[in-house]
């Protein structure tokens, strides 16, 4: 049984690609870690951001509005915010909400990656 | 659906819901708690893994809309509770989240027939309850707060 | 221990205990709902992982001593409920498990005093309610039942 | 997260041995299963049986009556109750129960088997 209820945002940077590898459960809680993080990305000058949901277990609506907002905001700023690896389940919730048309979902980094960009 | 108190000893010979019921502070740092807590209760009932995962995160919603209407609009009297009362019988699930905030209904059920584009994060909530379980019904509580009954059948509906 | 209902708010300015409150039926089936609460309750209050498990086992032999007692000597009105109530406070976890149940306390707290060959399943489970916490009280409820109150500090004390 | 609050008890036999193998929770509301695996291995004439708590992530003093229970039972008949592989977890409930002077750990079956009986 995991203990872990509670979610990790580790930034790294790949090739000028700024990434947010997340851990756990995005929720209520624990997603104004997420917009921080997303915040700083942009005012630190990102417009290509990627964020790694391999390893996230449950993402709720409070989850998806942030990701929303950071598709907007990167798309204003002529860049792109691209999702990679999210599970069965969570590609589920992309579907049924439609938001599987907003956002830019990869299998793999390095598809996301190829996908151009800075 | 009986409004018994969970103490309420099962009438013999009557219908036999198991009733859990939760109480948390209405406050984000709980919602995980009321989360697994669904887990254990679903989880037993021969619902699939996705059926118990859509529960789990329509119970969330409905708690995180809690929160959400507390934070915009507290009643000042501190963060008060929510109750999440699960009701398990054969072949349903019915999970009622009330909470005690002050704070009338403000979900409504027709988010589904926007456009995806139009709508917020706190409408997200209220679409993804009506997507994920078979019966959602909101109501304003007369001593203030509202109350959420979830509905989903083991067979889907 | 404030002894207040989980609805009630926070008295403001006072000590405040996060309360979270479950209560489900007194069946072997629901105990395992019960450990998940506490698991999402005591993983969110910087325990160890083995403090957290600790924690859930404590709770879930003072939850099977519950059932036990009712299918020993079942008072002929049901199963009853079990409460468990859960006060999260800087420091210290405070779990109070309380069967309503019709029957008085069985578990007595000097089992750790005797050989191991000597005690029967039951004791056992008294025995790592008393190591696996840092305090345990067992009192008899005036209205039937028993409270088993659990303590937890998260310096290990 | 996984939703996986059962156990599941699989006998099978290795070289005459009656193996058990566990996953999952024992627990007041499972322990039953494990108690009947055990009284059906007994009268089908076993002495050696050999219970593998491999995959076994909760333990409850219900469950240890049963091992208890069991290991009485084996000795009573000439045999021999064997435990493999506890987690660190389960090991640490042995030894402050002080129940690791009655059971028989190894660390794996093939340890187990070694150990000799039939
Ligand atoms: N389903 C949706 N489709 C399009 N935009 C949405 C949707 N849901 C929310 N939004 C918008 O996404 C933005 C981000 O919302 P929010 O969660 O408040 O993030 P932030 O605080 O970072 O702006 C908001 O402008 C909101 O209106
Ligand atoms: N700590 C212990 N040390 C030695 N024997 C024990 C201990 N705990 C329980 N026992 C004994 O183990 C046996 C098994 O108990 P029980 O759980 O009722 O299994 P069963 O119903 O299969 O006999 C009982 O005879 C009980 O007295």
């Amino acid at each position: 049984m995991e203990t872990a209820m509670n979610l990790k945002v580790s930034p790294r940077a790949v090739d000028g690609t700024q990434v947010l590898d997340l851990e756990g459960e995005v929720d209520v809680y624990t997603a104004p870690l997420l917009r921080q993080a997303i915040v700083d990305l942009v005012e630190g000058g990102a417009t290509h951001v990627l964020i790694n949901l391999e390893r996230v277990d449950y993402l709720d609506s409070t989850g998806l509005g942030i990701l929303i907002g950071g598709v907007k905001r990167l798309k204003e700023q002529g860049g792109a915010l691209r999702l990679v690896g999210p599970s069965a389940r969570i590609t589920r919730i992309f579907e049924i909400t439609g938001l599987n048309k907003i956002f830019d979902v990869y299998a793999t980094e390095r598809d996301a990656l190829a996908a151009g960009g800075r | 659906m009986p409004d018994e108190e969970p103490g309420t000893p099962v009438p013999p010979g009557g219908e036999d819901p198991g009733v859990v019921t939760l109480t948390i502070p209405c406050a984000p740092e709980y919602v995980g708690t009321a989360r697994l807590t669904i887990l254990g209760v679903a989880s037993r009932m021969g619902f699939s893994y996705d059926q118990v995962e859509d529960i789990r995160l329509a119970v969330g919603e409905a708690c995180t809309n809690a929160i959400d209407r507390v934070a915009r609009g507290g009643n000042g009297s501190g963060p008060g509770s929510i109750t999440i009362r699960s009701h398990v019988e054969t072949g349903r699930l019915t999970i009622e989240v009330e909470d005690h905030t002050g704070n009338g209904a403000a979900a409504d059920g027709d988010a589904q027939a926007r456009p995806v584009e139009e709508i917020d994060p706190q409408e997200l909530g209220a679409l993804l309850m009506e997507i994920l379980v078979d019966e959602v019904a909101v109501e304003p509580l007369p001593e203030g707060g509202t109350l959420v009954r979830l509905t989903k059948y083991t067979a889907e509906g």
